[in-house]
């Protein structure tokens, strides 16, 4: 710059470019982040440590079964429940529908205050207010004398509250309350009380040789579902000597696809069929009856011959000739003499002792109707929303003087009631669960209430306490202390107990008999042409878990639709009435009918139609909220002999012409050659082991590495083109001081006992924050200024987020459009990421967002992936799951957790934003958590320490992971069983995780082998 | 610079200009021409241009350097993907040849600019706007008392317009 | 100046800036060390640390058992501080939280992002004195409340390539011991120790 | 109809142009600087053009700032789909820029003659295709603001790209090509900046123009350095040309995907870049050669001569499907069978009737003469080469994305708004550069076409001794 005066930059512009330059350093420089808050406690808690966490016992309470659950509690919440491995229950096990009680715990649509109706409208009100109106109302109706036609519906459970709520009751001269569950298997109850003296006697399947299932689904909602899958899986694994079943129904549900027949008998022809098998028709009727090939029945009647007493019949039926059939099954154990070896009433279940029948709930609809029911109280029940329309509830219910709800949820009936009183979760409250005549599996709360919300038990202690007369017979303040009281060793020996599993006992107070409404069955099937089955649905039941993400989201065992209803129809059926996938159909019985899209499944008689239910909510949340169609309304009012609701009917099905997508998960059900899910007869288990015998084609994928689990990771994949500098093979060295590489985890999945029943899938959502994304506020916009507003949209674009799904497959039976035949196959293979030791998606990312860790997990790092998605691409299995928008970003329209959900994230897990893939990680939390755990401890990882979520959930036992590469895990000894297989072995991408073949069995009732 | 400055219209009368030049030896010669003549080359007669040892050096430059960015980086921070080598050269032979082509032609660009010596700040001597059009220039840079001598030539060679330069 | 030199200003000064840009970037100025925060109640460390000899584990007590160490619960600091110095404004303070039953609203002074997961006890069991990476913390407020007070600030960078260092070549552990004012033999006996290497693999930090 | 000129005797034969097309009607060098430069006044049609452009450009950018805020949920991405329209339009744009290179680097080493009157407009063509296609793959990624984890910057966490994944081969294939060309357009225009510099009488357009030209003398020195430059800047280019759109087949070549893992896809995408892009030439180069008025610059001849080489590249890309299908059932894979009778059967069978329609059976066409010499019908072609280059690209990336390995996860692909307004965007992100250029810079070489007019001499016969 030239110096004369007047020309080149001055100083003073020189210090103020300086200026602007250092100003655009400083704002670029200092990282302006607000500054965190380190609170700590003000006395600190004994035996807590903040961000690890405790596991507090308890015991589910989302049905009859009461599984013992450990909620892991962190930082003052329950994050995650799993099952307790002592309890004689499920053994560790827990369901889909148990784990998502955490979504019924932190539901943002529960009620946070009592609320009392004021000229109309629910409003919120304090406790006192709500309590004192209580008390009012309980006055005035103790005073006019009405108390004795008070109704007081309470959901089913067993324990030791029914008996205190009919003491409450009974000291307010009000009758027992009504214990009532409409997703029960009441008609089995009833036949099982009669044939056996239980309600649910225990079935053993490990002493059966032959199972008859006549529509009992005890692998979809009948029964004691996760301690019938254990003992269902555990006798399967046996192979050989596995017990075979025979399914008879006419629609072919989970436990049909386990089967290893299916007898597609008609609706109404089970009777004659067990008169066939005991011999008392003749099989040419039974034949005609269920319109089955002759050949079948008397094969059927020779197989129960031979098993002698071997035999384990169930019944499952809900038509109007349910009980009948449940004693004629009953009757074929007893000819067999498999009663007390397959069937023991001594071990009996506690859990469905008590439960009202559909009739007394009539009764009882019936006073309230007539307009003498002065007081009503519902708790946890449902009855707007799970019964027949005919029964006419809802106005019945208004026609009662005054109506109080202690249900937490704006569910159908609450939104009619009065006064509400919302209730804890069981996850916040005392109480306890009979398991076995003389068990009793204690419950503890695992939290402060979440909301302003008070256990029933206590307000009506309250109440009671409140009222003078009866004030001295409830010496106790609140519940804990009433079930204390009666403890022997008080609340010392009260709180060790909590520690056990179950504890020997009977409930505190037992329940009132109650002499149970009976009248002659009135059921009628009505006309129409064609059969249909309405069935609880396997995650939703009748109803209940419809307000629940998860529930919703998990793809249905069977057909894998979410959010929606759907009617199932033989695709024979639907091509006769030029029906295709997702056009919708209407059924029309005599009581009323329901609209849905048609879903072509070869696994219903082409007479027959079946519909699902669980859905078609009017109230009760956001997520359940006009999702589907409520399937009760095709019900009619009409109960069996012995007081329940007969459900099979006749209905008149016709195309109404408009069309929806379906929303399934499911590509295509075929494997079109692909050798994905593999499976071998039971008698070639006996032969010489062909697949990996010899070894006369080197290099052959399927033969080289298997016993070689251990992938060539870091051994040069050129061979000796290799770099010779690439010796420097940092963590992959055998010999870095870290000894990473000398681990290989690992993972096998058992497909002889996998069921499908996708429990997996949940406790991988819950273990690892996996967002929700088929709500109707979280589709994508179709325009600039519209939304897709249906009920699953991003899974109609495939953008389901499941990191382990559950692939059924069918085998056999290929031309389903023009013939009907039972014989076909379903294979269940739960996918997930494989861990590949030669990861096709590791070379193609570009920043290194993903790679192959030296102890053989395919990692992926969600803050360094920009999503390219090119790993998606070039991964064969399509395991990889991509956020399309920021589910996991509080501020956005599809934010997965609305408050208060986001408690139940598990803070060890990186909650994704948006734009970035994200897969199964082998739970990687777990295990730096457990080495962690082993270098605090100075020692080394022991065997089978920890185990994955899936794993650990699994109610089949089907999977185990482990540590492949060290012989002392179990995983190492399944990876080299003879029926393992790689997925896509062709593709040579050493897969970590093992698929153990399924083993099938021949028909046990063929015509051929009878 | 002084010298004398010649304008030619034609072709041929150019090139036998600059053959008698360069047999008068009498000072350099610059010839300007609106486009690539062989003519003009052949009658100028210099030396190949040396724009393909800056190639040659860029071009190697880069395709060392590809390869080294590729290895050293794999190598700092070792993480096998896919089960490939660490440092598998094979894909890094495509970093090398698109390194090796960037690097190579920027250098020949360089070098072009060094030997032209452009960009160039100052106006040049001797420059007429009608020699990016249709006439071709000749300048012969020499002393005063040859420029007469060199006029001359050009006169007797056709030049449109003779003119001396400061 | 003629207009052409004017005109050079605007990319000189467009140069300037993108150069400070990446140095900074590079240079790791985008971290937050030697932070300084102010805190409610004026801690310090030195006459806990180096004269009373207290552990760290005595208030950072889940150091060994959590990934966050934590901090002192109140009754911990009243354990002593009802009869000890009771007269100082910055005990009376604390006195006042605890009367009124409330926990001391300490400032976060290290911050490592949510995407890191750091633990805290894997590094003190393997034997990383805090003083590693919290620097010699036991000096801290050796100048008393009064005017020559600091409070705790960032001694170390705690970014990334800072970590990695340490994870790829090793700690040493004499260098821990010095930090951390152990006396000079045990830092000359460490000296013969192997350097502790770890892993450096993504998913040991990033899960 | 130019009449093809023998070639002059006593002159020796020019730098570039071989005899076979000559531009008779041009005689003289002043005729070609006066009608070159009279194509760069502002006209109202030009201006209509650009606002259209500009404003097709507009609609891209507001639909990547919508997308960029609620992420790319927004677009119609469908897993397993998970790429779309973006690399589809990603491929298509680089395909279309490598004729330019072509034209202006092979068609050097050849001495082609007919490359002298369109490859200034063409390689202008190849650099605003190249940076069309270059935001792309930024448009395309989850997080565009962490794009720069590709490049391999030292950066305090250590960390550095991953060099074995093509997406990084293509960052680099990408950037280089676009330098390399970019420098290989300006170094061609420096002589065409001089004459406008000289010719320019509006003293600011002056200056602007003597800046670019960075004081070039057309001195024999220059002249020197310049054809030896712009030889081995030819030479460069040429395997660069063959090597990038390699580089960005490898994208899908690497992956294991069925119908993409085969060897062909490096010369298949050459050949299909090459036909793409010279039908991109046919779209630019003949209305500008009627607007502007440069007929007997473009004559019927260079047309001629490109339709050749379209008819040749058309046969190429066409044999190249066959050889798939071929390969596919030889092969006896299951997946790759099932793909390649999928993709004409299967849910996006018009997609690919209309590339085989496009791209095999209307340049048949181009065997009769009169049709090679008939602009208004290639114009047309050109149009519909690109829309069946366009969806030829589809039929590689969708199909073979939805029905791979896994039949569960087998699924639709359904366009959104977001991505038809991003298609929309790219060609007015292109043409908005081209319109800008074409009135900024000459559309031909002025010095190039200096070099294959006949000069004037005084002696015609003689010419120079040698």
């Amino acid at each position: 710059m030239s110096t004369e005066a007047g020309s080149g930059v001055k100083r003073r512009d020189f210090l103020k470019i300086l200026g602007a330059t250092g100003a655009t350093t400083a704002v670029v420089g200092c990282s302006s982040e607000k500054v965190g808050k380190l609170i700590p406690y003000v006395t600190s808690p004994d035996n807590t440590v903040a961000g690890v966490s405790q596991f507090y016992a308890t015991t589910c309470k989302e049905c009859a079964t009461g599984c013992g659950v450990l909620a892991e509690v962190r930082d003052g919440r329950p994050i995650k429940l799993e099952g307790n491995p002592a309890h004689p229950v499920n053994r560790g096990a827990i369901c889909a529908t148990g784990m998502s009680a955490m979504q019924g715990l932190y539901n943002p649509d529960r009620y946070r205050q009592p609320m009392l109706r004021e000229n109309g409208t629910l409003s919120p009100v304090t406790w006192d207010r709500a309590l004192e109106v209580l008390g009012q109302k309980l006055g005035e109706v103790k005073s006019r004398g009405g108390a004795g036609n008070a109704v007081f519906l309470n959901a089913h459970e067993s324990g030791s509250l029914p008996g205190f709520l009919d003491q409450w009751l009974e000291a307010n001269g009000m009758p027992a309350h009504l214990s009532i569950d409409s997703a029960a298997p009441a008609a089995t109850i009833a036949t099982n009380r009669a044939a056996y003296g239980v309600a649910w006697p225990a079935i053993d399947f490990n002493a059966a040789s032959l199972i008859l299932s006549f529509s009992a689904d005890f692998l979809d909602a009948w029964g004691h579902r996760v301690p019938q899958q254990l003992d269902w899986a555990d006798a399967r694994a046996k192979l050989e000597g596995a017990p075979k079943l025979v399914y008879i129904g006419a629609r072919r549900s989970l436990t049909g696809l386990n089967a290893d027949q299916w007898i597609p008998a008609k609706a109404g022809s089970e009777m004659a069929i067990c008169n066939a098998i005991l011999g008392q028709g003749t099989v040419a009727a039974a034949a005609t009856a269920a319109d089955v090939p002759e050949a079948t029945i008397s094969a059927l009647v020779a197989a129960v011959r031979g098993a002698g007493s071997g035999v384990l019949a169930l019944c499952g039926m809900t038509s109007p000739d349910a009980v009948e059939c449940g004693q004629m099954v009953a009757e074929i154990n007893k000819a067999n003499g498999s009663v007390g070896t397959t069937i023991k009433p001594a071990a009996a279940h506690a859990g469905y002792e008590g439960m009202a029948s559909y009739l007394d709930l009539v009764d009882a609809v019936e006073r309230m109707a007539a307009g003498n029911v002065p007081i009503a109280f519902v708790r946890n029940a449902n009855p707007a929303h799970s019964m027949p329309a005919g029964a006419g509830f809802a106005d019945a219910f208004a026609k009662v003087g005054f109506k109080v709800s202690f249900s937490s949820y704006p569910d159908e009936t609450s939104e009619l009631c009065d006064l509400i009183v919302p209730d804890n979760h069981w996850l916040e409250s005392w109480g306890d669960a009979m398991v076995g005549a003389d068990q009793r599996s204690l419950q503890q709360p695992t939290l402060e209430p979440v909301f302003d919300t008070r256990s029933t038990a206590d307000v009506l202690l309250a109440a009671a306490r409140a009222d003078g007369t009866i004030a001295s017979r409830f010496p106790q303040a609140d519940y804990r202390s009433w079930l204390i009281a009666n403890f022997a060793g008080g609340s010392s020996a009260f709180a060790t107990a909590l520690t056990q599993p179950t504890i020997a006992g009977s409930p505190v107070a037992a329940r009132a008999t109650r002499t149970a409404v009976s009248r002659p069955a009135n059921a009628a099937t009505g006309e129409g042409n064609m059969f249909v089955v309405v069935y609880p649905s396997a995650t939703l039941g009748d109803g209940v878990g419809a307000n629940k993400p998860w529930l919703q989201e998990l793809p249905d065992p069977v057909t894998k639709i979410a959010w929606q209803s759907w009617v199932e129809i033989h695709p024979m059926t639907a091509k006769q009435m030029g029906v295709k996938e997702g056009e919708h159909l209407t059924v029309k019985t005599a009581a009323g009918e329901i609209t849905a899209p048609a879903y072509p499944y070869m696994g219903v008689r082409p007479d027959t139609v079946a519909v699902a239910l669980g859905q078609g909510h009017t109230a009760y949340g956001r997520f359940a909220q006009n999702v589907g169609v409520n399937a009760y309304n095709l019900v009619a009012n009409g109960w069996d002999s012995a007081g329940n609701l007969a459900i099979g009917a006749m209905a008149t099905v016709t195309r109404t012409g408009d069309h929806s997508p379906l929303v399934t998960t499911e590509g295509s059900a075929r494997q079109h050659g692909r050798g994905i899910a593999q499976a071998m007869m039971a008698a070639a288990l006996a032969g010489p082991d062909e697949d990996h015998g010899h070894h006369d084609i080197p290099g052959l994928a399927s033969q080289e590495f298997l016993p070689g689990l251990k992938s060539p990771v870091a051994a040069d994949a050129q061979g000796e083109m290799a770099n010779p500098l690439s010796k420097d093979k940092g963590q992959y060295n055998p010999d870095h001081p870290t000894k990473a590489e000398a681990r290989r985890w690992a993972m096998t999945i058992d497909l002889a006992r996998c069921t499908g029943c996708s429990a997996c899938v949940t406790a991988c959502y819950s273990e690892n924050n996996i967002p929700t994304v088929g709500a109707s506020y979280q589709g994508r916009a179709l325009s600039p200024v519209t939304w897709d507003e249906r009920p699953g949209a991003n899974i109609l674009k495939g953008r389901e987020m499941a990191w382990i799904r559950l692939e059924r497959y069918y085998e056999g039976n290929t031309n389903t459009e023009n013939e009907f035949s039972p014989d076909f196959e379903a294979r269940f293979v739960p996918m997930m990421c494989q861990h590949c030791g030669n990861a096709p998606c590791e070379p193609v990312c570009p920043v290194y967002a993903t790679y192959h860790s030296p102890d053989g997990l395919n990692v992926q790092v969600y803050n360094r992936c920009v999503g390219t998605r090119y790993c998606s691409n070039n991964c064969p299995y399509k395991v990889r799951y991509y956020n399309w928008f920021g589910y996991g970003e509080t501020d956005r329209r599809q934010y997965a957790w609305p408050e208060p959900m986001h408690w139940m994230l598990n803070p060890d897990v990186t909650v994704r934003g948006k734009g970035v893939m994200e897969k199964c990680t082998f739970c990687v939390q777990r295990i730096r958590e457990g080495e962690n755990r082993a270098r605090s401890e100075e020692r080394e990882l022991n065997a089978d320490e920890f185990t994955t979520a899936c794993a650990q959930a699994c109610p089949s036992k089907a999977i185990v992971f482990g540590d492949a590469a060290d012989e002392n895990w179990s995983v190492a000894k399944l990876a080299y069983d003879r029926r393992a297989y790689h997925v896509f072995e062709e593709l040579n991408t050493y897969t970590a995780v093992v698929y153990l073949k399924k083993v099938n069995h021949p028909a046990p009732a063929a015509p051929a082998t009878a | 610079m002084q010298g004398v400055l010649g304008a030619f219209h034609e072709l041929d009368t150019t090139c036998h200009a600059i053959e008698d030049l360069k047999k008068a030896r009498l000072g350099d010669v610059t010839v300007y021409s609106p486009t690539i003549r062989h003519e003009i080359d052949e009658a100028i007669d210099a030396p190949n241009s040396v724009v393909r040892r800056f190639t040659l050096i860029g071009g190697l430059l880069g395709v060392s350097f590809g390869y080294w960015i590729s290895i050293w980086t794999g190598d700092y921070w070792p993480l096998v993907t896919g089960g490939k080598a660490i440092a598998s050269w094979i894909p890094y032979t495509i970093i090398g040849f698109e390194v090796m082509v960037l690097v190579g032609c920027l250098s020949t660009v360089a070098g072009m600019f060094i030997n032209a010596r452009i960009p160039r700040l100052t106006t040049t001597v001797g420059y007429d706007p009608r020699f990016s059009g249709g006439h071709f220039g000749i300048f012969v840079s020499c002393s005063a008392d040859k420029a007469s001598q060199v006029e001359a030539l050009l006169q007797k060679h056709g030049a449109e317009e003779v003119r001396r330069e400061a | 100046m003629t207009t052409k030199k004017k005109w050079t200003i605007i990319p000189g000064f467009l140069a300037l800036a993108a150069a400070a840009t990446l140095l900074s970037a590079y240079s790791g100025a985008s971290s937050s060390q030697g932070k300084v925060v102010e805190q409610p109640v004026k801690f310090i460390h030195n006459p806990h640390v180096e004269k009373l000899g207290m552990n760290c584990l005595y208030c950072h007590s889940q150091a060994q058992k959590a990934m966050d160490p934590g901090n002192a619960s109140v009754a911990t600091c009243m354990g002593c501080h009802t009869l000890v110095k009771t007269d100082s404004p910055e005990i009376q303070k604390l006195t006042e939280y605890w009367n009124n039953k409330e926990p001391i609203p300490w400032n976060r002074v290290h911050k490592v992002p949510d995407y890191v997961q750091f633990p805290h006890m894997r590094h003190v069991n393997a034997g990383v004195t805090c003083q590693s990476c919290h620097g010699e913390i036991q000096k801290q407020g050796a100048a008393g409340v009064g005017d020559g007070y600091k409070p705790v600030e960032q001694y170390a960078s705690l970014n990334m390539g800072w970590c990695i260092n340490c994870h790829v070549q090793g700690y040493n552990p004499s260098e821990g011991a010095r930090l951390a004012g152990m006396p000079d033999s045990v830092v000359q006996a460490l000296k013969s120790e192997p350097v502790k290497k770890a892993r450096y693999d993504c998913a040991v930090c990033h899960y | 109809m130019g009449t093809i000129a023998q070639p002059v005797d006593g002159l020796r034969r020019p730098n570039i142009a071989s005899a076979d097309v000559q531009i008779p009607a041009v005689t003289s060098y002043e005729q070609v600087d006066r009608e070159i430069i009279s194509t760069l006044g502002f006209t109202k049609k030009w201006l209509l053009g650009l606002g259209v452009a500009i404003l097709a450009m507009l609609v891209g950018a507001s639909a990547w700032i919508y997308q960029i805020y609620w992420g790319l949920g927004q677009a119609g991405y469908e897993p397993p789909v998970m790429w779309g329209v973006y690399i589809i339009t990603f491929v298509f744009w680089v395909g279309i820029g490598h004729a330019g290179t072509l034209i202006s680097a092979i068609l050097y080493l050849f001495r082609a003659g007919f490359r002298t009157s369109i490859y200034r407009a063409a390689e202008a063509m190849t650099v605003f295709a190249v940076m069309t296609a270059g935001l792309f793959p930024i448009i395309h990624i989850g997080r565009p603001w962490k794009f720069f984890w590709l490049i391999p910057y030292p950066n305090w966490r250590l960390l550095w790209p991953n060099f074995k994944s093509p997406l990084v081969w293509d960052v680099f294939a990408i950037s280089t090509y676009l330098t390399i060309s970019t420098t290989f357009l300006y170094i061609g225009l420096i002589p065409d900046f001089a004459v406008l510099r000289d010719r320019e009488t509006n003293p600011m357009r002056k200056r602007i123009y003597g800046i670019l030209s960075m004081g070039w003398r057309n001195s024999d020195r220059e002249w020197r350095h310049f054809a030896k430059a712009y030889l081995f800047l030819a030479a460069f280019s040429t395997p660069l040309v063959l090597s990038v759109h390699s580089v960005v087949s490898f994208d899908f070549a690497m992956a294991l995907t069925p119908g993409w893992h085969a060897s062909i896809f490096p010369p298949y995408f050459v050949a299909g870049a090459i036909f793409s892009g010279f039908a991109m030439v046919w779209t630019i180069a003949i209305p500008m050669r009627k607007w502007f008025k440069l007929e007997h610059y473009i004559t019927l001849n260079h047309l001629d001569a490109t339709a050749k080489v379209v008819l040749f590249t058309s046969m190429v890309v066409g044999c190249a499907y066959l050889i798939e299908f071929f390969i596919a059932w030889y092969s006896g894979v299951r997946p790759e069978q099932e793909f390649f009778w999928n993709r004409v059967f299967g849910q996006w069978w018009w997609a690919a009737w209309i590339m085989l329609l496009c791209n095999m059976a209307l340049p048949m066409s181009l065997w009769s003469q009169k049709l090679r010499r008939n602009p208004t019908w290639l114009w047309f072609l050109s149009i519909f080469i690109n829309i069946g280059m366009w969806y030829e690209r589809f039929v590689i990336v969708v199909p073979s994305l939805s029905h791979e390995f896994e039949p569960w996860q087998w699924g639709g692909y359904t366009p959104s708004w977001i991505d038809m307004s991003f298609l929309v965007g790219s060609f007015g992100w292109f043409f908005m550069w081209f319109l800008l250029f074409v009135k900024q810079m000459p559309v031909m070489a002025i010095m190039e076409l200096k070099e294959i007019v006949v000069p004037k001499r005084k002696h015609a016969h003689d010419g120079g001794h040698h």
